[in-house]
């Protein structure tokens, strides 16, 4: 179990966060000027990264708030959490 | 005249444990962004509205609990007007969420308050609460949402070894009971 | 029990208290303090089971958790009896009965020994190269393979024991309680570091414990003398909790650690009742020192498996703990100086001991030099290439070893004894580091791997970390713990150490024979029967890595985890391919790090606690009712109220009927309710809905559909606009906490923009749902000055009431088809409103009805249930819904991918309504659809997804999805099922009341 | 060619102390070119190579692992064996693979342990009641045999399940398919390898691809830490790893890799002769020829190729054991440990050609693969051998993700193991 520090909270358990997968992937502000392929690469398409991997985390059984995570997949060492609309820290 | 129901209305005694389900007081969730709505909610309730995190400001009359940059909790310390005439709740809805400085919702019921007083009342709750209440223990007014039991809750520490903790209504029955199972083996 | 194998004089164990238990039938005595294994091996029983394949005669040989043999079966009640237990380590206890495992009749005549004669046609992994003719047989050779396989019984009763968890927080945790455990532990506890130290034994204190000799003294004492001392300065320390009895199972990442306290194992019967069996402590420490200790390897030569064969390191706790001799006329055969130390012990105490067998040239070391004083013999630079004896070792044949070490020569010499010694050298306890994601470092001069690298905030000290003198663990431990946790201990700098120095080191894997190694049986993995012939077999058919010998040869994967036979597989692997073993690498070594029961892993979170159960304000009344219940989510909802016992069926016909007929009331509090403020709420419903929202005005309801970005319905429900800005979302009893976290997902992340507040009020409220023709009048009793009129308060719209004061909020909405109100109010008045409602609808036979009578009133008028009718597949044109995907709106979530070239095709399944030929047949959900049933493969073109008899319309309907659905009303389809063939009719989804004119009836 | 295996083999050697068995595959180092490289020496890649070789005469080809083969998810996995699929695409793949089980140990004449002591998924609420029973009905009109059961016969079936009504989430009834089964994961691995060797594949371990050479549109070859190997057409089959080699050629693919941990108990006397599957609890149990529970647990949520997970997924399938299995308290674990899945967002695989010519995948098999490898290996050769999808794999496209076509097994929740 990680223990991961919700940049509002402070240290928890994993138990208390939910995953939301790679971070930065932004909503099309036009979906319909978009090609399907497009699309679709909004969709499905995952850069799945083994090594350090950006992705977005939700403390939904404590402040109940999105942050981004940086993470190393290979080894699941947590190098950095910040908040939504922040620039990743330097990896 | 409507009767009033809550799920356990019971007080429990265990070797240096009590858990009590609290008769009913008023809570309202609140929700803002801007620093009008935090000196506002300072103002209305002339109180300090708690910015640090997992932290409360109280008075006689109400406690402010930090539930997130942007939302708190309120809840008062003595037992509300049975016959739903609430004042408090009006006041804030009209200065602040007509306003659309931000949201005013009476979570009177969605919230059942129960206290848990005595010397084993962490290990109770660490039975499955992977929460370090270490520091937890000794700062009183602190504030932490976590789970226990899968379940989710707010824990107020209110004083030395006596919290209040909050859960909502349609899960108490099943907390209640998991927590007086645990409380019987400490 | 044999006297004559008991010492007197041991501090240890109380022999003032005689404990009596049962071992296969027969009743033995041992002493508190005793291990099983201890007390058998006092009354002289050394075969204690029965190998896995060969079935082999096998007795104790170790004395912890390294045992591979002596795994009994505890108890034989149904459902308190434990298969595979290690007699090494069971507290004796008053009524102990075990027994041993895979023989039959028993362990002294064991049908299964025939295996022994036919080793050689059953060499490492024979099964993959038979049992395939004839084809169909193998369900049969399967059959009695599985039934010579397994060890002990599986229980086959609920257990009655209790199992408990509890999370610990600490500074530092210290894993093993023997010398180094204990300095750290003192260290960091003195320090005012919020200390735990944990052991697996009932006591602290590790090897040392019992070390009483010459050639290992602290200041002048016994290294023993002293460290008791040690243990007694702890319990004055504040900041330390010691727990006993405790084994670390599993090392996760993040320090994060699981430790099985073991509470009742060791009381006896009667005293274990009621009381909690084992709590999993979940352990997250800022700091862990891994003090584990190491294990005496055995050594590899033929026939090294005899009862009576026992790691050196075992027979000498055995007799200076537990004062057990585990034979009269011992030998002892090592490669190192520990077994001196054993040859010693026995020595002051009155065995015998034959020789001692070394395979070193002459070494000089303290310790040798007082064994030889002793007059005890060594057999220099020679093997022991053979033992005899079936069911107990009775000699030995030794004879010298080439110079280089891989051949005999000279003459053999017999040494009859009772009991052999082995010792292979030391391995230090690696698993937890390894566990936890370190990388290991091989130490050639002794082939050990050791602790190298690691992420975490951790150190390795003492024997486990490769420290095996005891001036070594000493003085590098007080470096590395004060380093560690950066403090500055005093307590062990300038002792007075004495401790013997081993000088000579010499290790061969495998150890020679005069016999051929086709012809010799040098057992590895004792538990699994693999010798070193099956781990050259798999290496000769070209399994190269170390986890596919492994897995061919089945080396390592017994219930001990080849905790020791491991390294000596490693060695031979290396050697026979010629690599050294550094770079082969070792086996990863995965959790638990001893077997862990299912019961301390779930802990309490079984029966009424396996899953949360969330109940509505209005519960007990359904309860009093008799009402039977379904699960919905972790809800429980009325499913239907049967009458003297009325079956489902008869039930949900009467409900349905009296709610079209007259009036029914249902409990709706568990519908997902999101309270939304904020001055762009509108806008935000525009997005997440399909349809428009702008212009819902102030007071009035409207259905909305949420989609998936793939396009495909997620969740459906009424909202209502409360004020201005001020609106009130339903969403499905399922769907509700999805909803709300997915709404603030893109709040939070794609729109923070919007000034919109969600606030979950799904436990505020309780909902009382009154539907009929005379739901009017009902709640005109109920809410006397509201005004009812359909002018007033047409459908689609809320007005908020007070009910006896209290304030409420009531919608027109309807999920029936009938005229119909919802009341939300506070959940505390829910039920007493529940009951007013029932009281006042009494004179117009008000019927209560739980959620199926709901399925098939909805179903009458077409109204889906998402997840019902949908299955993640579906998009609203599916649902014949396109009215309610807004034209003018640019976005919302999930509009792109309706327009995507499969989503746009005409003849996807869509929604219908399907009725049977025979109006009486109900047709099965989930049954598929077909035109054609002659034609081979049968194309499905679609299912029922929900199907009913109603009593309204006196026939079956049913909704389904089919293929190009929209195009084929009115067409004739099939439902094939197993026994016939169903006819029925393709229609529109709307069965009752097309033009809606109950609504406002 | 090699000596066979069977009893008689196993006598003649017993006679030489089994001093003369030959190895069960060769240990090359790589050519120069190959005509086909497979990436991925578990399974489904061995399997690949076999096919290719034996029915589409493709024998100058070669499989590139990175470790050791059978290594991966091959060897992790919980062995669960079914075809009970609800589509009809899926049903149609994966009882191919089911018949090729019912031979396969003949056809290699390595014994896989194909064990048909049948599959049953049990229902524990009213939705999973019509799930089920839409499977089996689509199953049955598919050819596919597959029964649904009551709760007394789903006791009869399997008498330690706990089919008591007052359980949490009682036993509604369930589905049996008699054919399914398990079988020795390890066994297949070697099996195909052995096979594969003997008809001249070369099975190069330890060779991990770096890179794959890319010309324009097509492929040239792959680096690997063993040289560059020029062929022009690549075959990759690597489970969890696949994103890490579809980075290599810059395309991206619908996945998402995450840990699936597993656990055996203690070997025991048999006490559970079939498969238990439960989704809605998450329960799945069955028991090895050793004698121990071999128990399925599920994913994490969240991206890692660290072949660990979080100790709570194991504690929750437990407790979802000891709900239906009351009596296996106090068993034991014994070993516990975790593979990396890759997961399709409809659950369902990719068997497919990329716009990257030479270039094909093999991968989405998430965290029921295992069952399909003689099928996967079979279709994908002729999908790499003809660069065009058997109709069994046609449905299985890279393309269904961008029109929508998808192949959503969520729906019947076959996204078990």
């Amino acid at each position: 179990m990680f223990l991961i520090n919700c940049p509002y909270c402070g240290e928890r358990d994993q138990s208390e966060f939910t995953a939301g997968g790679e971070a930065h992937i932004v909503r099309p502000k036009q979906p319909t000027e978009l090609s399907d392929d497009q699309w679709a690469e909004f969709l499905f398409m995952r850069k799945n990264i083994k090594g350090v991997q950006l992705e977005r985390w939700n403390h939904a059984h404590g402040c109940r708030k999105w942050f981004n995570m940086v993470r190393d997949t290979s080894n699941d060492k947590i190098h950095a959490v910040y908040k939504m609309g922040e620039k990743p820290p330097i990896k | 005249m409507l009767n009033f129901n809550t799920p356990i209305m019971d007080t429990k005694e265990f070797s240096e444990i009590k858990i009590s389900e609290i008769e009913p007081i008023l809570k309202i969730n609140l929700r803002g962004k801007n620093r009008d709505f935090v000196t506002k909610i300072g103002k209305e309730l002339s109180i300090i509205t708690p910015v640090d995190p997992n932290t409360s400001s109280s008075n006689e009359k109400l406690n402010l609990l930090w539930l997130s940059p942007d939302e708190w909790l309120i809840y008062s310390n003595e037992k509300i007007d049975l016959n739903g005439a609430n004042f408090l709740e009006d006041k804030l809805y009209n200065e602040i969420s007509k306003v659309n400085l931000g949201s005013i919702t009476n979570v009177t019921d969605h919230w059942i308050m129960i206290n848990l007083s005595g010397t084993k009342i962490f290990e109770l709750l660490s039975a499955d609460c992977p929460f370090n209440f270490n520091s937890f223990k000794n700062s009183k007014g602190a504030v932490v949402q976590t789970l226990v039991n899968h379940i989710d809750v707010v824990i107020h520490n209110k004083n030395i070894n006596n919290v209040n903790l909050f859960v909502r209504r349609s899960f108490t029955n099943h907390l209640w009971s998991w927590l007086n199972d645990g409380a019987s083996r400490l | 029990m044999s006297k004559n194998l008991r010492i007197t004089n041991n501090k240890f164990i109380d022999q003032t208290s005689r404990i009596s238990f049962k071992f296969d039938g027969k009743t033995l005595y041992g002493f508190k303090g005793d291990t099983l294994a201890s007390a058998l091996l006092a009354n002289n029983i050394h075969l204690v089971g029965r190998s896995f394949k060969y079935h082999r005669p096998r007795g104790i040989m170790a004395c912890g958790s390294e045992e591979p043999n002596a795994i009994v079966q505890v108890g034989n009640d149904a459902s308190m009896t434990e298969p595979n237990t290690r007699a090494t380590e069971i507290e004796l206890y008053e009524g102990l009965e075990a027994s041993s495992q895979n023989c039959w009749p028993s362990v002294n005549f064991d049908i299964g020994a025939i295996n022994n004669f036919f080793s050689p046609l059953i060499p490492a992994a024979f099964y993959y190269k038979t049992f395939m003719w004839p084809a169909n047989f193998w369900k049969l050779y399967e059959y009695f393979i599985r039934k010579s396989a397994g060890l002990g019984k599986s229980p086959t009763e609920p257990d009655k024991d209790i199992y408990d968890h509890r999370y610990l927080h600490c500074d530092v945790l210290v894993v093993g309680g023997g010398v180094s455990g204990i300095m750290a532990a003192k260290t960091a506890a003195k320090n005012k570091l919020n200390t735990v130290l944990i052991d697996d034994k009932n006591i602290l204190g590790g090897t040392t414990l019992f070390q009483k000799n010459e050639c290992f003294k602290i200041n002048n004492s016994y290294s023993s003398d002293w460290l008791k001392k040690e243990i007694e300065t702890l319990n004055s320390l504040k900041n330390l909790t010691i727990k006993t009895r405790t084994s670390l199972a599993a090392y996760h990442s993040y320090n994060y650690l699981l430790a099985r306290e073991n509470l009742t194992d060791h009381l006896c019967l009667n005293e274990k009742k009621d009381k909690i069996r084992q709590r999993l402590w979940k352990i997250r420490a800022k700091k862990v020192v891994i003090a584990t200790g190491a294990m005496e390897r055995p050594l590899i030569f033929n026939n090294n498996d005899r009862p009576g064969i026992i790691l050196s390191s075992s027979i000498k706790k055995y007799i200076d703990y537990y004062g057990v001799k585990c034979g009269q006329k011992v030998s002892l055969f090592t490669n190192n100086d520990s077994a001196y130390e054993t040859a010693i012990s026995l020595n002051n105490n009155g065995v015998i001991v034959n020789s001692v067998i070394d395979i070193r040239d002459k070494t000089n070391s303290l310790i040798v030099k007082q064994a030889e004083k002793l007059g005890i013999k060594i057999h220099w630079k020679s093997s022991v290439v053979n033992t005899n004896g079936y069911k107990k070792i009775n000699s030995i044949e030794i004879m010298k070893l080439s110079d280089n070490g891989t051949a005999v020569v000279g003459k053999k010499i017999k040494e009859e004894c009772d009991c052999l010694a082995i010792s292979g050298g030391w391995t230090p306890r690696v698993h937890l580091f390894t566990q936890s994601g370190g990388k290991l470092k091989f130490r050639n001069e002794d082939n050990v791997f050791l602790p190298d690298k690691t992420d975490l905030d951790q150190i390795s000290i003492g024997s486990c970390n490769g420290d095996f003198e005891l001036d070594e663990v000493i003085e590098n431990s007080v470096n590395l713990i004060n380093k560690f946790l950066k403090v500055n201990n005093n307590d062990y700098v300038n002792l007075e150490i004495i401790s013997s120095k081993e000088i000579d080191k010499k290790n061969i894997w495998l150890l020679p024979s005069d016999k051929p190694l086709g012809k010799t049986k040098p057992f590895l993995d004792f538990q699994n029967d693999s010798t070193a012939n099956d781990v050259k077999l798999a290496l000769r058919e070209g399994f190269k890595s170390i986890e596919h010998v492994k897995r061919y040869t089945t080396t390592g994967m017994a219930t001990d985890q080849g905790k020791l036979s491991n390294m000596h597989a490693l060695g031979i692997i290396a050697e026979t391919a010629g690599v050294k073993m550094g770079e082969l690498g070792t086996t990863t070594f995965r959790p638990p790090y001893t077997p862990l029961t299912f019961g301390a892993i779930v802990g309490r979170n079984i029966g009424e606690f396996f899953d949360i159960t969330r109940r509505t304000p209005m519960h007990d009344w359904h309860v009093e009712k008799k009402a039977e219940f379904e699960n919905v989510g972790q809800w429980k909802r009325a499913w239907y109220y049967p009458i003297n016992n009325e079956n489902m069926n008869e039930a949900v016909q009467r409900e349905s009927k009296a709610a079209r007929d007259s009036a029914g009331i249902l409990d709706a509090s568990t519908l997902g309710k999101i309270d939304i403020q904020g001055s762009d709420t509108s806008e935000f419903l525009n997005r997440v809905y399909t349809n428009a929202w702008s212009k819902l005005e102030i007071g009035k309801c409207r259905y909305g559909l949420m989609l998936n970005e793939d396009g495909m319905v997620y969740d459906d429900g009424v909202t209502t606009r409360l004020s201005e800005n001020h609106y009130l979302m339903t969403t499905t009893t399922g769907g509700a906490a999805n909803v709300l976290s997915k709404l603030e997902d893109y709040l939070q992340t794609e729109w923070p923009e919007l000034d919109v507040y969600l606030t979950s009020v799904t436990d505020h409220y309780g909902t009382v749902s009154i539907c009929g023709p005379n739901s009017k009048k009902i709640l005109s009793k109920v809410i006397p000055d509201l005004d009812l009129s359909d002018k007033e308060f047409p459908h689609m719209s809320f007005k908020n009431a007070l009910i006896d004061n209290i304030k409420c909020r009531v919608m027109r909405i309807s999920f029936t088809g009938e005229h119909s109100y919802e009341i939300n109010i506070q959940s505390s008045y829910a039920k007493s409103v529940w009951e007013k409602c029932f009281d006042a609808g009494k004179e117009f036979n008000i019927t209560p009805y739980g959620t199926e009578t709901m399925h098939l009133l909805r179903a009458e008028k077409g109204f889906i249930i998402a997840g019902q009718d949908t299955d993640g597949t579906m998009t609203p044109v599916d649902l014949q819904m396109d009215w309610i995907i807004s034209k003018k709106k640019y976005d919302f979530i999930g509009k792109r991918s309706l327009y995507r070239s499969d989503t746009i095709r005409e003849d996807r399944k869509q929604l219908v309504g399907l009725l049977t030929e025979d109006p009486k047949e109900i047709l099965e959900e989930g049954a598929q659809i077909v035109a054609e049933t002659n034609k081979q493969p049968i194309e499905m073109l679609g299912h029922v997804t929900s199907s009913y008899f109603s009593p309204n319309l006196n026939k079956s309907i049913a909704l389904a999805v089919v293929k190009n659905g929209k195009k084929l009303k009115g067409q004739k389809m099939f439902v094939p099922m197993k026994d016939k063939t169903i006819s029925v009719t393709i229609t529109d989804t709307v069965f009752l009341d097309k033009e809606n004119k109950r609504l406002n009836a | 060619m090699k000596n066979k295996y069977s009893i008689f083999s196993l006598i003649k050697n017993a006679f030489t102390d089994h001093e003369n068995w030959q190895r069960a595959w060769r240990d090359p180092l790589p050519k120069k070119e190959y005509d086909a490289v497979i990436v991925g020496g578990g399974g489904h890649g061995l399997a690949t190579a076999f096919y290719l070789a034996k029915k589409h005469n493709m024998k100058n080809i070669a499989v590139v692992e990175k470790s050791w083969i059978g290594g991966g998810n091959t060897g992790r996995n919980t062995t669960i064996i079914r075809s009970n699929y609800l589509w009809d695409a899926s049903a149609g793949l994966y009882d191919h693979a089911l018949k090729i089980w019912e031979g396969l140990s003949q056809e290699l004449n390595y014994n896989v342990m194909f064990s048909q002591r049948g599959v049953m998924n049990l229902a524990h609420n009213l939705q999973d009641v019509r799930d089920l029973k839409r499977r089996t009905h689509a199953n049955r009109l598919n050819g596919i045999d597959a029964v649904w059961l009551n709760t007394q016969e789903v006791k009869k079936f399997c008498p330690i399940i706990n089919t008591s009504p007052d359980i949490r989430y009682p036993v509604l009834g369930g589905t049996l398919q008699r054919r399914a089964g398990t079988a020795r994961h390890d066994a297949v691995a070697w099996g195909y390898a052995r096979g594969a060797d003997a008809m001249g594949v070369d099975i190069i371990q330890n060779c991990e691809v770096k890179g794959i050479k890319r010309n324009g549109d097509s492929v040239e070859g792959v680096e690997t830490t063993k040289g560059f190997i020029k062929t022009k057409k690549i075959g990759v089959v690597a489970a969890g790893h696949s994103s890490v080699i579809a980075n290599m050629a810059d395309i991206k693919l619908p996945l998402e890799s995450k840990p699936l941990q597993a656990l055996v108990s203690e070997p025991v006397k048999p006490i559970i002769d079939t498969v238990v599957m439960s989704n809605a609890v998450h329960a799945y149990v069955s028991q090895s020829d050793k004698g121990e529970l071999v128990i399925g647990a599920g994913t994490d949520s969240y991206v890692s190729y660290t072949q660990r997970g979080s100790h709570d997924v194991v504690e929750g399938t437990l407790k979802a054991i000891l709900e239906l299995y009351p009596i296996f308290s106090r068993m034991k674990m014994l070993r516990q440990w975790g593979g990396i899945v890759d997961i399709c967002p409809d659950a369902s695989p990719i068997i497919s050609k990329t716009h990257i010519k030479g270039l094909y995948f093999n991968c989405g098999w998430g965290t029921g693969g295992f069952k399909a490898t003689p099928g996967s290996g079979d279709l994908f050769a002729h999908t790499i051998a003809n660069d065009e999808p058997h109709k069994l794999n046609a449905d299985f496209n890279i393309n269904r993700f961008v029109s929508g076509d998808l192949v959503d097994e969520h729906g019947a929740a076959a996204v078990a193991h």
